[in-house]
């Protein structure tokens, strides 16, 4: 079971993710950030209870919707922000946006806005770290729309096939932009998909940061002992729309909306540890106040670094040869 | 009737309402047409071009997908062959590497590999730009890729008027046709004709006349050619423009006539330099006009790198107008170019 | 139940692909086919058995190892064998060889050398049934190392999603090149997949042509009215190598080889028909000279037919414009 | 020791095998190096390159793999950038399009748009070539397209000693590295230097040296150009042959020092002709020595229709050296082409 500490760290990471969310959001009103931003309201526990139930050697690859990945990894928020932000201290100097990064140095395998495109490269990483007997495990974060890829079934089957350490994070937040679950696919969970490639497939409650928690603290033990991996699917819902400026009402009710909201995995942490006399309300007030106010410095210095030169240097696109080949 | 010249009617309207009218003309007038596409429907294709369809032909004929887009492309070619003309959307242009098999390898080719037994009249639209907070999945112009590719007919509209008369003509076309719709003129206006209005696939068209330097270009970059022109009017120099219109079969006799006569010829494109259309371009110019030019084919292109997010970055990369004009006025000025 | 005309009928066919991949056999070894063989033997009772329970108005899609299917869908005997040897008159003048037609006079969508290609093709040509109303019902044939495609899992999930009357007839004959299927996927029978597309998969004796005639013909039904798609995973082996010249045994015991040729499709068919009172031996010898003198008579034609000519016409790759758009 | 001057130690071998040994010196030495692909185990590859590698490092170092080329590719950008050195095997060069996503949008951009965070070391070996029997989805040379797009390095040996020396520098190289393995060159033999031999990427080396012109040209066209020479020598011109080697980076200066030097160029290219390989060399050369060259930069490349399936169609589609000849004998004997 889960200590308090860890709990309440958990809850205080699930706020920091949606400060983040909403500092992007103002950033795009303000023409602050460059290109769109892909809110990750409402899916906190996922990202938090995943990276929480990892060890640091551990690896994630994540999609367009993934800053709250970064962040629950690990990824420094200064670099991040100015990322977003295009300025040369970005984590890939305003090359990438937030869609383009990668940093092995905190176990960010990368992402890419290629719906579906990181999970072979997960699924690679995994294969190394099998290679290498190692005992990292990696995870691979994606949309449900993105479980319809067909890299993405091409890599679950060398998965199964080589019983790989791979968990297979599908949040489904029953969207694809615009298109429902029922539109996009004639199964009704996309976790029966694990049995088409000799895994398990699991669905569950994705709000539920203890429940995500837990079940990848299993997958990830059953992963590293070398049983294979698993693929959970996260129900879970997107409070705002697809992109910046998508109010994302055309297409879900606002009582479906609404509904969800009610279902606010923060709150729901939040309220357990005050019902169990571990919190008080003051005490989360504080807590997030001060999250809240450290973005807001950290963004105020982001937003003030430069941009990079207006200048192209065509060997970036090449890393440099090695000195010595050893 | 008094009037009995026909001063054909036109309307001013975006790139999209174009499409869209060349689109929804063309499904009321053939059943066999229909929509394909993530977010196609009730969403109106991620830009607007399909809106209202799926109210107005009901969702057997516009059809949301899943993010599929090599089974996209390959129910397209099926369907195709099979009797229908699919008009297929891929969000944006970095997509299509996904569909390259099913595109270049299947659509493509039926045709010729089947003894001309087999036809795949399909359209593939997708829109493309390099743009600031693209970045690299969202903003390539790849299109230099698929003129390599034999078999595939290429559209790139710089116009409503072209984009509502190539949609026509691509749709009605036993081909695939791969439709490259630009991203910066999306919002531009202009007239387009009323009616049955088509443009053939595979004619360029002079778009400015000049005499002294030809500017061979497509796309949103004839926007930026023009201005580059403008410019250079001012400074004495007369320059034509030739918008391709078509990527594949690219038109040579118009080209070639065009920088006969200004003996100058610099080639501009969005897509990155090195093998793509740019170097196509050149190539087939100094091939066929060597002695009659007065230097040598001078390629603008976009710097070969993947498209970055940050504006000055791809303001670095991407062809601008004080370009061009350096460029002519060094062609121009004689020294080691002229 | 099948009538014993019908039997008779498919037996005769089932003597035909086989004396047809004999006499490509042939050819190959005097180089007078181009490229490569890959023979069907073994496998006959799939395509004998799905291209029965066909009307004539159903449409089919084929792989590399396709001119079973061919053949037994309508093909024209001088014309595919001209294309396999390259001649002008071949079903593609010579430009595609026999993994490379197509000829929707006799409901042949096309096969392509790229594995799992025409899965979609054959997915969207029902799409096209659909939408039109029209009572067509397609076949995809594949492999089972075809099932790995990424594109064949995007198709698939279409198909349930839309209910198209596509039917996937998986030959599984358990290798894929040299690749035995314990090394290329985690799943014991590729029928359920099935499942993750929210259709039905079911895996039958593929060597048993009555009952592929059977399940082909419940699953057309099935597809005609409405009730999309259907897996049909069918149990078989090749005998030969996977190309001419691959004696394919490098990957696989002579055992294995020699246990599969007891279950033989023909003799299986020939043996209960004998034994029913049906045929008799010299009856069944007597089918069997015929066909494989027929097929000797014709292959001489077509040897003797004439090459293209050495020239490249650019105007090949595009049909021509139609003169009106009435 | 008596002899101190160091002879390089040579073995007369095939491509197959000068390619084995460098794979497998390299598997020997870095234990990071391994090998996927389909059929690469048992099998020993499609064209017997790692044949007996299983038996030798094990299934855990020679991955026999499902067919699935996009996941292959993709696990391969994936496990490189988790520290390995996966050379893996596509069987053919039509396959790579299956790939092009994973290849192009992914492996060869994530060093650039992470801003030099991750690296990518790998190395995809394919075999091309158009010939009879191998039909459309058998036979394309389709190097002219993979050019396009930025942060690949590309490969193309043309000797046995160049495919052992650059399959060592791609292994050892921190960036992807598309290797391409002239089916027609697989059976040719040469010498080949022992132990640790490497021939930098990005390196042309002039491979015959003349005066009066210069063939531009790679992979199994050297061999048709250095045969057009020969018998062009008889006929008195004298013929420079520039081998590229590497397609990307292009060694700009070796063949632009040729062409200054002979002032008369031909490219030629297995590809197809429209905007591949001889379309990026034509526009290259003549943008930088317009005013040096007596004539236009010739292409010479294969037709632009799928690669058929019939020996005279093939013969006729690609280039041979009859046609190289008389294009030689035209440029050089003056009248509009000098
Ligand atoms: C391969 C690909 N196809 C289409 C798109 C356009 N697109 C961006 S996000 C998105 C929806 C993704 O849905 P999902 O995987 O469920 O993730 P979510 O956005 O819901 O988090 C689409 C269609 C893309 N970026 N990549
Ligand atoms: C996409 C693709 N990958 C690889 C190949 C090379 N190849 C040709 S046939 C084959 C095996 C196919 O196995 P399967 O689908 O089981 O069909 P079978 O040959 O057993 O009938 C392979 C790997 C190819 N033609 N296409
Ligand atoms: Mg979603
Ligand atoms: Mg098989």
């Amino acid at each position: 079971m889960l200590d308090t500490a860890k709990r309440k760290a958990m809850l205080r990471q699930m706020v920091l993710l949606r400060a983040f969310e909403e500092k992007l959001e103002e950033l795009y009103q303000r023409k602050a950030m460059f290109g769109s931003t892909h809110s990750y309201r409402g899916q906190e526990a996922i990202a938090v209870g995943v990276c929480s139930a990892l060890q640091s050697s551990d690896l994630i690859a994540s999609y367009h919707r993934g800053t709250g990945h970064l962040i629950a990894k690990g990824a420094d928020l200064y670099t991040l922000l100015c990322e977003c932000m295009g300025r040369a201290e970005g984590y890939s100097k305003g090359r990438g946006g937030k869609m383009h990064m990668g940093d092995m140095a905190f176990g960010f395998i990368g992402n890419t806005g290629t719906v579906g495109g990181t999970v072979p490269t997960a699924t690679g990483a995994a294969l190394s770290a099998k290679v290498r007997g190692s005992k990292e495990v990696v995870i691979s974060f994606f949309g449900d729309g993105a479980a319809n890829q067909g890299v993405v079934h091409e890599a679950m089957n060398m998965a199964g096939l080589w019983k790989l350490p791979v968990i297979y994070v599908c949040e489904n937040n029953q969207y694809a932009m615009t298109v429902s679950l029922e539109k996009s696919t004639a199964v009704k969970q996309y976790s029966v998909r694990g049995a088409a490639y000799g895994f398990e497939g699991k669905t569950i409650d994705g709000n539920d940061v203890e429940a995500v928690y837990e079940e990848t603290a299993r997958a990830a033990a059953k992963g590293r002992s070398g049983d294979g991996p698993t693929f959970l699917e996260c129900m879970t819902y997107r409070w705002d729309g697809h992109f910046g400026g998508d109010p994302g009402t055309a297409y879900r009710t606002k009582e479906e909306i609404e509904s969800w909201k009610q279902k606010c995995p923060i709150k729901r942490l939040k309220e357990k540890l005050i019902a169990e006399g571990h919190l008080s309300e003051s005490e989360f007030q504080k807590t997030s106040d001060e999250v809240y106010a450290d973005l807001a410095a950290i963004a105020e210095r982001a937003e003030a670094a430069p941009l990079p030169k207006k200048e192209v240097d065509l060997t970036s696109i090449y890393a440099p040869l090695e000195v010595s080949h050893g | 009737m008094a009037n009995a010249v026909s001063v054909p009617a036109t309307k001013e309207m975006r790139m999209q309402e174009a499409l869209r009218e060349a689109l929804r003309s063309e499904m009321a007038r053939d059943e066999r047409v229909f929509v394909m596409g993530e977010d196609v429907g009730l969403f109106g294709g991620a830009y607007g071009v399909t809106k209202g369809f799926v109210q107005e032909f009901g969702e057997q004929r516009v059809l949301d997908t899943p993010i599929s887009e090599s089974a996209i492309v390959g129910l397209a070619v099926g369907s195709a062959i099979n009797g229908m003309r699919p008009v297929v959307e891929i969000q944006f242009a970095d997509l299509l590497p996904l569909a390259m098999d099913q595109l270049a390898s299947h659509g493509a080719r039926y045709h010729y590999m089947t003894g001309g037994r087999v036809n795949v009249p399909m359209v593939i639209r997708t829109k493309f730009a390099t743009r600031a907070g693209g970045g690299p999945s969202h903003s390539s112009c790849n299109h230099g890729a698929f003129i390599h590719f034999p078999g595939l007919k290429i559209a790139m509209p710089t116009t409503p008027a072209d984009a509502k008369g190539m949609m026509l003509s691509a749709i009605r076309d036993p081909n695939p046709v791969l439709f490259f719709e630009s991203h910066y003129l999306y919002g531009v206006r202009g007239p387009v004709p009323d009616g049955d209005y088509t443009v053939p696939i595979g004619k360029a068209v002079v778009r400015r006349p000049g005499k002294d330097l030809t500017i061979v270009t497509c796309g949103g970059m004839v926007l930026k050619a023009d201005a580059a022109a403008e410019q250079l009017q001012a400074k004495g120099i007369d320059i034509e423009i030739v918008d391709l219109r078509s990527l594949a079969p690219l038109d040579k006799e118009t080209i070639l006539t065009s920088v006969a006569k200004t003996k100058r010829a610099l080639v501009l494109d969005e897509g990155p330099l090195i093998g793509g259309l740019s170097a196509e371009l050149a190539a087939l110019i100094q091939e066929n006009l060597f002695s009659d030019l007065k230097g040598p084919v001078v390629r603008i292109a976009a710097q070969p790198i993947p498209p970055p997010h940050s504006p000055p970055l791809v303001d670095a990369m991407i062809p601008d107008v004080d370009q061009v004009v350096d460029a002519v006025m060094r062609m121009a000025e004689g020294g080691k170019l002229s």
